[in-house]
């Protein structure tokens, strides 16, 4: 099975790999790629776990081939905070303990990172419809929310 | 170990302040490395072939094709296992579900694995294992288990507990039995009595994460396993022994645990994983697919239970009674017996009688979720409490209030309570603005309490004074949701330091003491007690140190907010020295400077909760919305009270999931028909309100701080408290969880 | 002399006692009369049991000591989540 | 296993008419890379049709909507002349699995799935869609009931592919509505759904309608009878309560891991109810 050749932008930086034809763009990010930011808590799309931003839209990870990724860019947990500063959705994810093991965290951040860009004043109802593609099954999502409200503030501030 | 119990006079610096957690940043980040983030240098990939069928003798297993396919390295079944458990009931039902060695006991069963040089290879491997198998009939309710003629799944299965024994094999492992008084004259004196039957339906932990590891065994038998686990010591025991290696030469790493809930208390795929290892001679990487982790590794319980409980015309209690029959899977199991232990626990009770059955049916072998088995009891006594309540005329809370348990008061389950919280939750219930808001219309609320024992148990904490005198804090009980954090709090707090000036991390088996697992709630109550105790034993030396760098006795050094302080007309204008500066010496001092603690912490508190919780129902499709939820729980002492309250927002969350719509549902073939989070529906954020919290503080007297455990009781009260909301709401009682909406609305048009 | 109290299964095995009275200073003690006197008590034992003294709930610590005139009551020792 | 990403649609049906293996279209992969990892299908060949030009967009014209088969289904709900035009489609579109689903998968990947839960399908249905097919024979139009012939089974002949759903343009005084019962609030599979379209005269009188129940039968139902009920009518209790009945009466459900044949048809008579009041009240409006 030969490997197709596939050319992105991740966080910002030109990364080129060889993948197989079914192997998900989940895959090649953690295994040819090292990012383990990216979770799998299903390989179905029914998590979010592995949420990632493609070209300006929120999608799972593992419900894209690694070859679709051609062209595209990508943003994941990884890119997000600017050297050792914070993007305040991680600052108030902290501050709020809006996660307890945090194997959602990252495809949380994702998700209101996305949510945020497309609605900066979102209602606590928009807030949970917002983010109902992702599963976190500590904290009863109750911090998560607050967390999300918090930041939303300071971006529309900043 | 005593430790003076100076809590109810004590005020507290670090304690009961919220800073952010250590592993935050990490986790924040993507930097956190949970079970299947990390690699070895020439790994292969390990899968594991499941039996599709519910119940089926293994006539054979070809494994020639797999073994010979290009890049598959080892091929494994129940053969390659030998029985090394010495007699060992329980260990020996672990081994078996890690392999199937002669019959397939449920759908998902393991009965052969492979270890190849990548994920394809390994696919195609499993393709070409060819399994005869003989189809027996199958059982997987667990009220058609426990029938008479019921197709017997271990025939070496005699109920015990029962006197005489029986003369033939059934499903019923063991019968237990608790209580006082004389149940049958007091029901007698009842002027109401409600009598009713309930039933739970098996549920999940649903942690994101599915089970995952990196096995690597060297041919000169060292090994290291670097897995996600809530106990990496009683892993390392379970696989030295059912794999016949020492436990000193496998080192356990517990990597980030994405959530366990119970479910990682117990070995599922890593002896495979490690045998594997041994097989191919290179390290091997298995990791569970969510199909996997539900098919095949440890739900909890159904349950079936009768409840029967009588009051006196003035709302006194005056008889108790349940039967409660718990699925255990396919092995015997104590499931029923903790059931049957807390069922009435909250209250007090002149007459009280639980007898509880273990059942076998063939489903994945059940384990412990949240409080495990208290939650389903707690349905069924708090949903017949609430209509006795009606029945006798008095509000639901004031007829708790007039029978809950108090200290002193004899627990339904044998001993006399200390000091305990289910009256004050209580009465914060009543008094709380949730109680008195109005309702429209159809909408309900209900309440519901519950109890959980919490444990302490084996703990080893190492507590490191660096040169500099920043100080690492080295535990063994793994942290499932902030505990590096709590306890970063007490080491600061006993040494009177700042909390950024200790670093906690969890340490591998190698580097530490045992540590019993982090289950029971027991993670924060016994290894802050072991911190308590090593930064003790460190100020020890800390005062010994300073004594020499003074040249004064030890005994005219004492420790205050972080410094040592030389006392006495002598010398008590001798500048004050601090950990830092006394560390800095150490090296001409004695040397490094530690503090350690090797327990049992005993004297676990019990907790109590009350939960409220508003519902509406839609009357056309049965669709319930939880509108408000309240949490109230003792906590002891809250040493980090944000994850605290954490706890108690999981754990309701995980409760309404339980309550409304999460179940395994069986095909008549004996095949779980849901094994995704698509169907195993786990709440999604915009399925729930905010979660309000309560925390109650009364000290647990065997604890330094007061503290007692928080993780599980927060599930406890949630079934029952949404099912009384529902029932009110619609005013049918409902008996049957989950509430689906299609148990709704047949309840609702019956 | 303590009295023990022995939970309705260890009763049952316990030729239906659900109080014995022991000659025992400790929990090491406890168990060795205990089993001495009943050897049906055995597979329970195996299993695990924890002693509540005074309402306080201990494991098999051995050296733990039993005051005279406590509350001292058998049970199972239990799993937790 | 081959991955081919063909630039025209020409190409595309030239694939999988050569195809010798298994061939697989991909469009948004929200099903079939489920299906993949299950081990449910193991297709030879997957052409992605994402890069032909032609699929990617949506256009409205005098003629209506035209919808290409690689659009994802949250441009859908972004397009405020669509939201206008066709509320229930969109309502449908946008209920499908999460908003991560939504930024992938497509109309005509949900239609060609043949669910009969399928969430975007009765809407569409009820719209009265059609899907634009190519094939080697050239292109045919037909409706998007004609689709799906059974559960996961389709009409399309070998080597054709769906290029776009077209909608009609909005006749005034028409509305549209779409909704679905699920346990669960979001990320959830219909138990049962229902929509409605239905066009008023200038009296406010239904003039015509149609409506359609998803998960209700092993195909999305389109119910005539129940069409039958609503015209004539101004949606008045009386007539709710018999397309309730009606709607009821036409299912054809079964018991399942997600409902029970008691429980769909009487939700999807409730459903029915509820979406034809929207669909009068959105008519009503315009």
């Amino acid at each position: 099975m030969a490997g197709i050749a596939v050319s992105t932008k991740i966080n910002g930086d030109n990364a080129e790999f060889l993948c197989h034809p079914d192997e998900t763009l989940l895959d090649v990010l953690r295994d040819r790629l090292g990012l383990m930011g990216v979770k799998e808590g299903c390989g179905t799309g029914d998590c979010g776990a592995c949420s990632i931003i493609l070209d300006d839209r929120l999608v799972c990870s593992c419900l894209v081939l690694g070859a679709e990724a051609e062209g595209g860019r990508i943003e994941t947990v990884e890119g997000m905070a600017q050297g050792d500063q914070l993007h305040p959705l991680q600052q108030k994810f902290l501050e709020h303990a809006a996660l307890q093991c945090g194997i959602c965290t990252p495809g949380f951040l994702m998700a209101a990172k996305d949510l945020l860009a497309k609605n900066p004043d979102p209602t606590e109802e928009e807030i949970r419809f917002g983010l109902a593609g992702n599963l976190c099954r500590c904290t009863g999502y109750d911090k998560i929310v607050r967390a999300v409200q918090d930041a939303a503030g300071v971006m529309r501030g900043a | 170990m005593n430790l003076d119990p100076s809590h109810s006079k004590r005020s507290f610096s670090s304690v009961g302040t919220r800073p952010i957690r250590p592993d935050g940043v990490d986790k924040v980040t993507g930097r956190a490395r949970y079970g299947a983030d990390f690699n070895m240098p020439g790994q292969l990939v390990g899968r594991i072939l499941r039996s599709p069928h519910a119940h089926a003798m293994i006539r054979k297993i070809d494994t020639s094709k797999a073994a010979q396919l290009p890049g598959v390295k080892a091929v494994l079944t129940a053969a390659d296992l030998p029985d090394l458990t010495n007699g060992d009931a329980a260990m020996y039902d672990i081994l078996d579900n890690c392999m199937a060695r002669k019959k397939a006991l449920y759908d998902g069963h393991a009965v052969a694995a492979v270890a190849a040089i990548d994920a394809r290879t390994a696919k195609q491997a499993l393709k070409l294992i060819e399994v005869e198998y003989e189809l027996l009939p199958h059982v997987t309710d667990v009220d058609q288990a426990f029938a008479p003629d019921a197709p017997l799944i271990n025939d070496t299965i005699f109920t015990t507990g029962v006197d005489p024994k029986p003369d033939c094999p059934s499903n019923v492992s063991m019968r237990s039995q608790f209580g006082h008084g004389d149940v049958d004259a007091g029901m007698a004196k009842a002027d109401f009595v409600v009598e009713r039957t309930f039933k739970t339906e098996q549920t999940h932990q649903g942690y994101i994460e599915p089970h995952a590891c990196v096995a690597s065994v060297g041919s000169d038998g060292t090994a290291d396993l670097w897995v996600c686990t809530q106990g990496h010591f009683v892993y390392r025991q379970h696989c030295a022994q059912l794999l016949g290696m020492d436990a000193s030469k496998l080192r356990v790493t517990s990597s980030e645990i994405g959530g366990g809930f119970g479910g990682k208390t117990h070995v599922w795929a890593e002896p495979v994983a490690l045998a594997l290892s041994r097989k191919a001679g290179r390290p091997v990487k298995l990791v569970m697919t969510r199909d996997e982790v539900f098919r095949a590794s440890g739900p909890t319980s159904a349950t079936s239970i009768d409840v029967k409980i009588g009051a006196l015309r003035d709302g006194t209690i005056i008889a108790a009674d349940a039967t409660l029959r718990y699925s255990c899977g396919p092995y015997a199991g104590a499931w029923a017996e903790v059931g049957a232990m807390t069922a009435f626990a909250c209250y007090k009770l002149e007459n009280v009688r639980t007898v509880g059955y273990e059942v076998l049916v063939n489903r994945p072998k059940t384990a412990a979720y949240r409080a495990p088995s208290a939650p389903m009891a707690a349905f069924a006594v708090e949903s017949a409490i609430d209509e006795l309540a009606k029945k006798v005329g008095m509000d639901p809370v004031d007829f708790r209030i007039r029978n809950a348990a108090q200290e002193g008061t004899k627990a339904s389950y044998g001993p006399v309570y200390g000091p305990i919280g289910i009256g004050p939750t209580l009465e914060a219930v009543k008094n709380h603005p949730h109680m008195k808001a109005p309702l429209g219309k159809n909408q309900g609320r209900g309440m519901a309490c519950g109890f959980w024992f919490n444990f302490g148990g084996q703990t080893c904490t190492d507590l490191n004074i660096g040169m500099d005198g920043t100080v690492s804090l080295a535990v063994g009980t793994v942290d499932v949701g902030g505990s590096r954090a709590s306890l970063s709090l007490v080491a600061a707090e006993e040494l009177g330091i700042d909390y950024s000036q200790v670093r906690a991390v969890i340490a591998d088996t190698s580097s530490l003491g045992y540590n019993d697992m982090t289950d029971g709630s027991r993670g924060t109550f016994s290894s802050s007690m072991a911190t308590i105790s090593a930064a003790r034993n460190a100020i020890k030396i800390l005062r010994e140190r300073a004594a020499q760098m003074w040249d004064i006795p030890v005994e005219d050094v004492t420790w205050e907010k972080g410094h040592a302080v030389a006392k006495g007309e002598t010398h008590g204008n001798l500048p004050k020295l601090s950990l830092k500066e006394i560390a800095a010496a150490a090296g001409t001092t004695g040397g490094p400077i530690a503090g350690h603690s090797e327990i049992v912490a005993d004297g676990a508190g019990v907790s109590f909760a009350t939960h409220i919780c508003d519902i509406e129902v839609d009357p056309e499709t049965g669709a319930a919305k939880v509108l408000r939820y309240t949490v109230v729980q003792d906590a002891g002492k809250a040493v980090h009270p944000t994850y605290v309250e954490g706890q108690y927002q999981g754990g309701a969350a995980q409760g309404i999931g339980w309550a409304l719509n999460e179940e395994y549902i069986y095909g008549k073939d004996g095949r779980l028909q849901n094994a995704g989070f698509l169907d195993y529906r786990i709440p999604v954020c915009s399925d729930l309100p905010m979660i309000d919290t309560q925390i109650l503080e009364i000290p647990n007297p065997n604890h330094p701080y007061g503290v007692r455990g928080v993780g599980e009781t927060s599930i406890v009260p949630p079934l029952a408290a949404v099912a009384n909301a529902v029932s009110n709401a619609v005013g049918v009682r409902m008996q049957h969880i989950p509430m689906s909406p299609p148990r709704i609305l047949a309840a609702l048009d019956a | 002399m303590v009295e023990v109290t022995l939970w309705g299964s260890l009763a049952t095995a316990a030729g239906g006692n659900s109080k014995v009275e022991i000659e025992a200073k400790d929990i090491r003690e406890l168990f060795k009369r205990l089993s001495e006197c009943f050897p049906g008590l055995e597979p329970l034992m195996d299993r695990g049991i924890a002693v509540a003294i005074d309402g306080t709930i201990y494991r098999d610590t051995w050296s733990k000591e039993l005051p005279t005139g406590a509350e001292i009551y058998l049970l199972p020792r239990l799993a937790g989540g | 296993m081959r991955y081919i990403r063909p630039s025209s649609l020409e190409d595309a049906v030239g694939l999988l008419v050569e195809a010798s293996g298994k061939a697989a279209i991909l469009a948004g992969g929200s099903d079939l890379l489920v299906r993949m990892k299950g081990g449910f299908i193991e297709p030879d060949l997957i052409i992605d049709i994402k890069a032909i030009d032609a699929l990617k967009h949506m256009t409205e014209s005098e003629d209506g909507f035209v919808i290409g088969a690689a659009v994802p289904c949250a441009v859908l709900g972004e397009n405020a002349a669509l939201r206008r035009a066709w509320p229930g489609v969109v309502e449908g579109a946008n209920l499908i699995g999460s908003k991560q689903v939504q930024g992938r998968c497509t109309i005509v990947g949900n239609l060609c799935n043949a669910s009969p839960a399928a969430d975007s399908v009765p809407a569409l249905v009820a719209a009265g869609a059609k899907a634009l097919i190519r094939g080697p024979a050239g292109s045919r139009i037909a409706a998007v009931e004609m689709v799906p012939v059974g559960p996961g089974k389709t009409s399309l002949a070998s080597g054709e592919i769906i290029e776009a759903i077209l909608l009609d343009k909005r006749q005034p005084r028409s509305g549209d509505a779409y909704q679905r019962f699920t346990p669960r609030t979001e990320m959830d599979i219909a138990v049962v759904s229902a929509a409605v379209n239905l066009t008023l005269d200038d009296q406010g009188i239904v003039q015509s309608a149609r409506v359609a129940l998803g998960a209700a039968a092993p195909t999305v139902l389109l119910v005539e009878e129940a069409a039958a009920v609503l015209t004539g009518s101004r949606v008045d209790d009386g007539t709710l309560n018999r397309l309730a009945e009606v709607c009821s009466g036409a299912c054809r459900p079964i018991d399942d891991k997600r409902g029970t044949v008691e429980f769909r048809r009487k939700v999807a008579g409730v459903l029915a109810k509820r979406v034809a009041l929207t669909a009068y009240q959105r008519a009503g409006q315009k």
